[in-house]
């Protein structure tokens, strides 16, 4: 019922895309996240996506000012942050052009705007908005102008801030959310503050709410699908950091660099209550040798970056390699090259993950898909780094990084740690490199541990860690170092296929695609195609039998957030195209005539991109 | 899993060492190296201290100097050029019970790991690190170093090095945190070892730069030195070094300086000639980096538990919360 | 004649390997060399390999300590060091040993050994010569004793050095060298020594000559094909110098590292003379950062390294691609991965140098194949950068950097420099990156130059320079990035192939090995195999035509030096093996089914080695 | 090809340029950051000294303060973390026509960029360096740098910065060939202006460490010396700056300091409170690095040819000499 009594109908939705986006430091992100948290709450599938300024104070009321955040909200699981937004609330019209013009709103969606700037003292404002206004109700938005700074001046003249809590309470009464918890959501946003400031909060939540039921001749309600296990909502970052606990590492050496660093906060702040610590290095390059050290010492450690810090790395990755010491690497992608966009999503390292560094230094490389990938991905990485004593790369990005979603809350397990390293005095003399001759694998002598001596170098050296200049013990050394990912690749298991086992065309994928990509292949099989999905955590090695996998589809083709030449550039051709990570790699393995489409626009690909993309090579695929 | 606290495991006997126990394989370096000399006040310093060699990490960048590790018989690291510092610092921070060296060349400290070097000193994580200082780079073949005299001939500098060397005492004392700073030569062997026995007990970065003959490229660098004991200035203190009588009829030349006064050793660190030998600096107050780091518990399953069930708390939505 | 006034018989040959090995300091490598320069000036075809000890001081006699040089000497031009050597002049038993032990000796060869350790005063000294001469009898080789430092102190009773100017005088008196050309190169040798110096050596010289011609009862002559044209004899790096001298470059910025150093030590000795330049820097970063300054400037710069420092060199390397700086970087690669072998050939970088770095940084990339190519690759590096305006990678190894090979002496042409920068103010403000829209080819305002002004950034910006968020223009900087190495492609020749145009097997090579391989497929064909070969001098981009190429053949492999798994061991399948370098790019380009064969120890491959390589493969190929 | 003597082209005018000229776009720091007082500072020099801006070059690395060349109608380099020195040092020493400005943050140059900071210190390459200390990681949002003080809060060190601040002047005043040392504080303008002036006529590196507030994360780091100009202590000499009435009535806390003694200098710096302001150390009898790789000869077509008939001479084998 609204306000005066008149019943509203309420629109029951199977999902909903929302966006809330302000000038930075507005508290949009504040606002959305905890919409997001108040839906999850609620049983919803939800996925959250920062939308981040690429400066920390942008000009007010600027294009590339637009700070907030997208909720998509859902009666079932949701794994990427979809197609446009269905509905924006926006504090100001520059703000809101942002993400028109960068084609992130559904035509015809509706939009909630801030009426204020109507009326402001700089008539070169008042006019901009009015402009912008027209111009979105003549493209066909649905736009209604709310009274956001006056009603929350009324409830609170003394204060100029809030207006994101009221907003909440505006959504929360929209999506027939339950107001009680949004209250909640408040007070635990403002934990940290005096109550008096939760109060004052909760007011403004409870006007926005209230403005809502009575101005609003409409309403939605989306599903909440049963649950029966609880769930967690992180961001990858946070995901990746408890991991790093959950593993039972000890160590983290870093040097801040976005969108990496926030990883590394959330573990300084609770690593301790582990014994653990964070070292902030000098550089990545002193990060990369302290952990090197800390594993040496028998601590493996995690050091954990972004693209340039990884590529400062690649020195000291090699002596890793070289001297068969266990090490974590988190690449956290950002948009590259150089410093090119450091707050967005690019997966542009894969080949450099794989091949950075001068003279063979095999190395694992892992790709985390989702954000509960995040959090595995760091035991995984442990063990793998224990097991077989070298270096393993995980790569996220920074859309996985900062995007949050709920998944299973992880149930601690104690074979999540290692074992505690064999510190008995060897019995007698240990080599330190005493190789398996057919799997690579060695044992690891731990200073401390008697009989182990050694000295680790990055010289080529025989088993017993001792230079040598012989042509045959060079070769013996670089053969068991790659036999250790023959030796992994013989565990690995197939990865399992999204959608249709066979048929005409097969999408593979790696990191945090993953979601956008099965929501498309969805899409197009309910369109009546016969395709599928495949999507690769290991991508060195990789797992055995993609051969045949490829093999079941009449084309394949990878979709990847990373350059790849467009043919329809008059210099292209096949020949000299340059082509996506991944799809270099498969193409080399397999000599599938792997297709790719990559966007590199600093946003994560949407299902509807993807669904055009795969349509188009179906179509095209089909004429020939 | 692996506990923060000390490694322990049975010892079914505890040995006495001698010098042998500590030594590895033929060192390699050339005759009359300075290097010799380094090494040899390493190993007596392991035997006096009776170091269990398992518990010893030498660790070291790349250059002559830096494969002294190797003949050690103890842990090692041989690392990369430049590194030594970062990868001591992650051993002994994760596991204060090792005795941790480093030894470095003049290139791999002063040129191409500067960063690590003032920031190590800052740190102050307990290590006893080894400069050797030979004014050149020795395995590349000499190419000047930071170090290199003003006008000396090397392969990139055939018409003479164009700069001032740099002076890595007055660039140590410049830094926030330092607190050991020392120098000495490696014809000294007495000398040399007082001094590595002072910053092993040192609690905290210990550097002594040591000028090193490198007969090879420099013959005659040190030669007016070596020869005229006049020209070495010994620095002496109750806490630092004094001479015995012996020796204190060679080097007469001979200063009362205060250790603890950061002023007068910086005055004494510009001196290059005389050469000033002792312990320039050392301030015992300033805490250690993995006495900072500490962990107040030690890491085991249960408080993994613990503190992964307490954050996940804060971000878990119970399937009760929507019914 | 010899001097008893016999008829010495004197053998013609086709060509000889000659080695001459000594503890390190003894001067056999003077030898060696001045050996080959005196053949060379007698029209000899001539390769001469550097036999290099890993460390400064190795300890006397011992096998890690030989050091010296391997000389092969032919009546035609010779493109590599050959198999094995047909005949050694050693100073001790023991480096002899180590020669033999590397299987470098032709069974059945000469040798000439200094007899003066079967008296030695030390019994252990004494029993161990008589222990290897006796075993070097019994397998088979003609073992000559040489009295050398005895007949040396009947000369010079006063020195104990100068043995290697006997040796000298030795071979070539054997191989009927002309002795005033000999007396002429010792005298070059201590040109820069007092005049008494030179005289000793030359008696030395003299008295190796006459105890040859008095001694020994055969000798060796080897025709001189007719010469035309002025040759220089260079190694690699000097050759490398002279290029950058001859490219007009004036700033050459490094770091030492070996074997890269000793091109900068030349070029630090002369390059002042042209007004340049060799800035000596901290470490390996800034030494790639000045140069991208000088490049910046106005003034394109060379940063010359081996693999740890291109490694570090990696982010630094983004920056130049991102702001479109032209740069040339030399990589003297050396055994890998880490500290690796310092002094040794391989070829491991290959791969790091085309995907090395964070994001989508295309570089050029070439691979000298000769000693020739060192010298030209600099004109043709230089003009690729400022044409391009992009990072231009040379690859060249330790093989190049210290053999020896007459080619014809490079004439000057002006066009080798590049025209001075246009410095005229420019009529309207200019774009920075005013883009081509087909080729990706833009200006080069260069500081200075009025109406030019912008600010190089490594973040992503749109044609002004300016930073720019926007998805669009994110992509459309990657796609001319991009475009420009497509533009280069449609520019390269195809490659030529030497041998049969078609038939059984295609051999590709890239860098030091092109000598051996040829000389291999030469072999083989001679054998009566059909066979070809293809060196790939472009490696990013790729000549086009190379799929039609390799068509021509039943099966194509690589020769690399680098590693790839072997299948023989027992977990390696062809789905997980880890391919050489070049192998993995010609399969994803091409989808042909490239096997290879490599290996990594350290010496550059030997034509024999090659030879089974290939005839092994044409074995099993023809069984499938 | 170009030449290595300044590359000149005819000035067809020779306009006048006003503080507008220097200025391009708007600077997007956030209000009240300090930031733009040293942008104000060095417009201000371009134009007192008319500098042509298509010659004046203005390098950074990365962070907020690397921003800087953005907001400078000029050319300039917004290079990469920690390296801006080895960049503008190549754009100096090829062409020393330019005017080349650094601007660097705490963490650029004294966290990863330390090697190359102290060994521009020590190559004393003619550079105008301007040092944005706010003490913190702007940038990448409230990381510790080097120079947080002890107990800071930032996201990495959330119970507080373990170590001792890092004290950038007394580090480099014990550089061999450092050649000016110079440090004021954002908000005392004309000082500000004063120093940049100075730094700017100082053939040699010159160094300015500014004090510089950042009101996004460090909001009253710097307040009780802004408030209270008596904790504020202005270094005079007759060659460095002296206050002018008006400042001097404000700020009387004043000493004269010889610029020429680095011992004092040293003393000086170490000082944190009262901050000391003015030009520290100053010797302009270090040779600047340009001028020690000046070139005897300008690079030409008939140089080349020369030098590489000379060099191949010596390796040539004439088709005559084995007839
Ligand atoms: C990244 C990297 N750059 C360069 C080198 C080559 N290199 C090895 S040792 C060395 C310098 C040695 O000088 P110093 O540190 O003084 O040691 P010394 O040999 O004189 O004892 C250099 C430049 C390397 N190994 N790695
Ligand atoms: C190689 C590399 N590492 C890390 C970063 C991330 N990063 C950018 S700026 C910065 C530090 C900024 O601090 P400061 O130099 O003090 O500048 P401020 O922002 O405070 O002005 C860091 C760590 C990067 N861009 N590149
Ligand atoms: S070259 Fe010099 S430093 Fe190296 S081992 Fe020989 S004497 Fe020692
Ligand atoms: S964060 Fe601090 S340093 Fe950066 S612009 Fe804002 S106030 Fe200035
Ligand atoms: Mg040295
Ligand atoms: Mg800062």
């Amino acid at each position: 019922m609204s306000a005066d009594g008149v019943e509203v109908p309420v629109q029951s939705l199977s999902e909903h895309i929302v966006e809330v986006v302000s000038d930075s430091g507005e508290g949009a992100q504040k606002c959305g996240q905890a919409f997001g948290a108040i839906a999850a709450r609620q049983g919803k599938g939800v996925w959250t996506v920062e939308i981040i300024p690429a400066e920390i104070q942008p000009p007010a009321r600027s294009i590339p000012g637009a700070s907030g955040n997208r909720v998509r909200l859902a009666g079932h699981a949701v794994s990427n942050g979809g197609d446009e937004a269905d509905l924006v609330v926006a504090f100001n019209e520059q703000v809101l052009l942002s993400r028109w013009r960068a084609g992130e709103l559904k035509s015809g969606g509706i939009i909630f705007l801030e009426d204020k700037w109507r009326q402001d003292a700089d008539p070169g404002i008042a006019l901009a908005y009015a402009q912008v206004y027209d111009e979105l109700c003549a493209a066909g938005f649905r736009v209604h102008e709310v009274p956001i700074q006056a009603e929350c001046q009324r409830q609170r003249p003394d204060s100029a801030r809030g207006a994101n809590m009221f907003v909440l309470g505006l959504l929360c009464a929209l999506y027939s959310l339950n107001p009680e918890l949004g209250r909640k959501q408040v007070a635990l946003i403002f934990a940290a503050k005096e109550s008096s400031l939760i109060e004052a909060n909760q007011q403004l939540f409870d006007a926005g709410h209230a403005w809502a039921l009575a101005h609003l001749n409409f309403r939605f309600e989306i599903p909440s699908p049963p649950a029966s296990e609880p769930q967690v909502v992180l961001n990858g970052n946070a995901a990746l950091a408890l991991g790093v606990v959950a593993s039972g590492m000890e160590c983290c050496a870093m040097y801040p660099i976005t969108p990496a660093t926030t990883a590394s906060h959330y573990l300084s702040d609770i690593f301790e209550a582990v014994g653990g610590h964070v070292h902030q290095a000098e550089d990545e390059i002193a990060a990369c040798c302290y952990a090197i050290g800390a594993s040496y010492a028998g601590r493996c450690a995690v050091t954990i970056t972004s693209g340039p810090g990884y590529s400062l790395k690649q020195e000291a990755l090699g002596l890793a390699v070289m001297g068969e010491i266990p090490l974590v690497v988190v690449d956290v992608q950002r948009g590259g090259p150089s410093t090119g966009q450091p707050t967005k999503v690019e997966q542009g390292d894969l080949l450099q993950a794989c091949f950075g560094g001068h003279g063979d230094a095999p190395k694992i490389v892992l790709a985390a898909a989702t954000i509960e990938d995040c959090f595995y991905s760091m035991i995984t990485a442990r063990k793998l780094a224990e097991t077989f004593n070298t270096v393993v790369v995980v790569l996220s990005d920074a859309n996985l990084a900062t995007s949050q979603q709920p998944f299973p809350r992880p149930r601690f397990q104690s074979d999540w740690l290692a074992p505690p390293p064999d510190m008995d005095p060897a019995a007698q003399p240990q080599h330190p490199y005493a190789w398996d001759a057919r799997t690579g694998l060695g044992p690891r002598p731990i200073p401390g541990q008697a009989g182990g001596m050694y000295t680790l170098t990055g010289l080529a050296h025989d088993s017993h860690g001792h230079v040598v200049y012989d042509p045959d013990q060079n070769q013996e050394g670089l053969r068991y170092r790659s036999l250790k990912l023959a030796a992994l690749q013989h565990a690995l298991q197939r990865p399992e296929v999204h959608g249709d086992p066979d048929g005409e065309l097969l999408v593979i994928g790696w990191g945090s695609t993953k979601g956008a990509i099965e929501e498309a292949v969805q899409r197009l099989r309910a369109q009546g195609h016969r395709i599928g999905s495949l999507h690769l955590r290991f991508i060195q090695p990789m797992p055995s039998g993609l051969g045949e996998l490829m093999g079941q589809y009449r084309q394949v083709m990878t979709v990847e957030n990373n350059w790849c030449d467009r043919l329809d550039d008059e210099l292209i051709t096949p020949e000299n195209r340059r082509m996506s990570n991944l799809a270099l790699l498969l193409r080399a393995k397999y000599l599938v005539d792997v297709d790719c489409w990559s966007e590199v626009r600093g946003q994560p690909s949407k299902p509807r991109s993807i669904v055009q993309a795969i349509a188009s090579r179906l179509a095209s695929g089909s004429q020939t | 899993m692996s506990s923060t606290t000390p490694i322990c495991f049975l010892r079914v006997e505890n040995p006495h060492h001698e010098i042998q126990d500590y030594q590895r394989g033929m060192p390699r370096w050339c005759p009359g190296c300075g290097d010799n000399a380094i090494l040899a006040s390493v190993q007596r310093l392991c035997r006096d201290e009776q170091l269990p060699p398992e518990k010893t990490v030498c660790v070291s960048g790349i250059g002559c100097s830096s494969r002294l590790p190797h003949y050690m018989n103890s842990y090692g690291v041989h690392g990369i050029h430049g590194r030594a510092f970062p990868i001591a610092q992650g051993i002994k921070v994760n596991r204060p019970d090792l005795a941790v060296f480093v030894t470095t060349g003049d290139g791999d400290c002063c040129s191409i790991g500067t960063a690590h070097w003032i920031h190590a000193l800052r740190y102050n994580t307990d290590l006893t690190v080894l400069l050797h200082d030979n004014r050149i780079y020795g395995l590349t073949k000499k190419q000047a170093s930071p170090t290199s005299r003003l006008g000396l001939r090397t392969n990139t500098t055939p018409r003479g090095a164009l700069l001032e060397p740099l002076n890595p005492l007055t660039v140590s004392l410049g830094v926030t945190n330092v607190s050991f700073v020392a120098q000495v030569v490696d014809w000294i062997p007495d000398l040399l070892h007082d001094l590595v026995r002072l910053a092993y007990h040192h609690k905290g970065f210990a550097l002594i730069r040591i000028l090193q003959r490198c007969p090879h490229f420099m013959d005659d660098e040190f030669e007016p030195w070596v020869r005229n004991p006049d020209r070495v200035l010994v620095l002496e203190h109750p806490d630092g070094i004094t001479l015995d009588p012996g020796l204190g009829k060679i080097y007469r030349n001979r200063q009362k300086h205060d250790l603890h006064d950061i002023h007068a050793a910086r005055k004494i660190a510009s001196s290059t000639d005389p050469i000033p030998v002792g312990l320039l600096y050392c301030n015992s107050d300033v805490p250690s980096y993995e006495a900072l780091r500490r962990p107040a518990v030690p890491n085991s399953a249960s408080a993994v538990a613990r503190l992964l069930d307490q954050e996940f708390d804060k971000f878990t939505i119970w399937p009760a919360e929507h019914e």
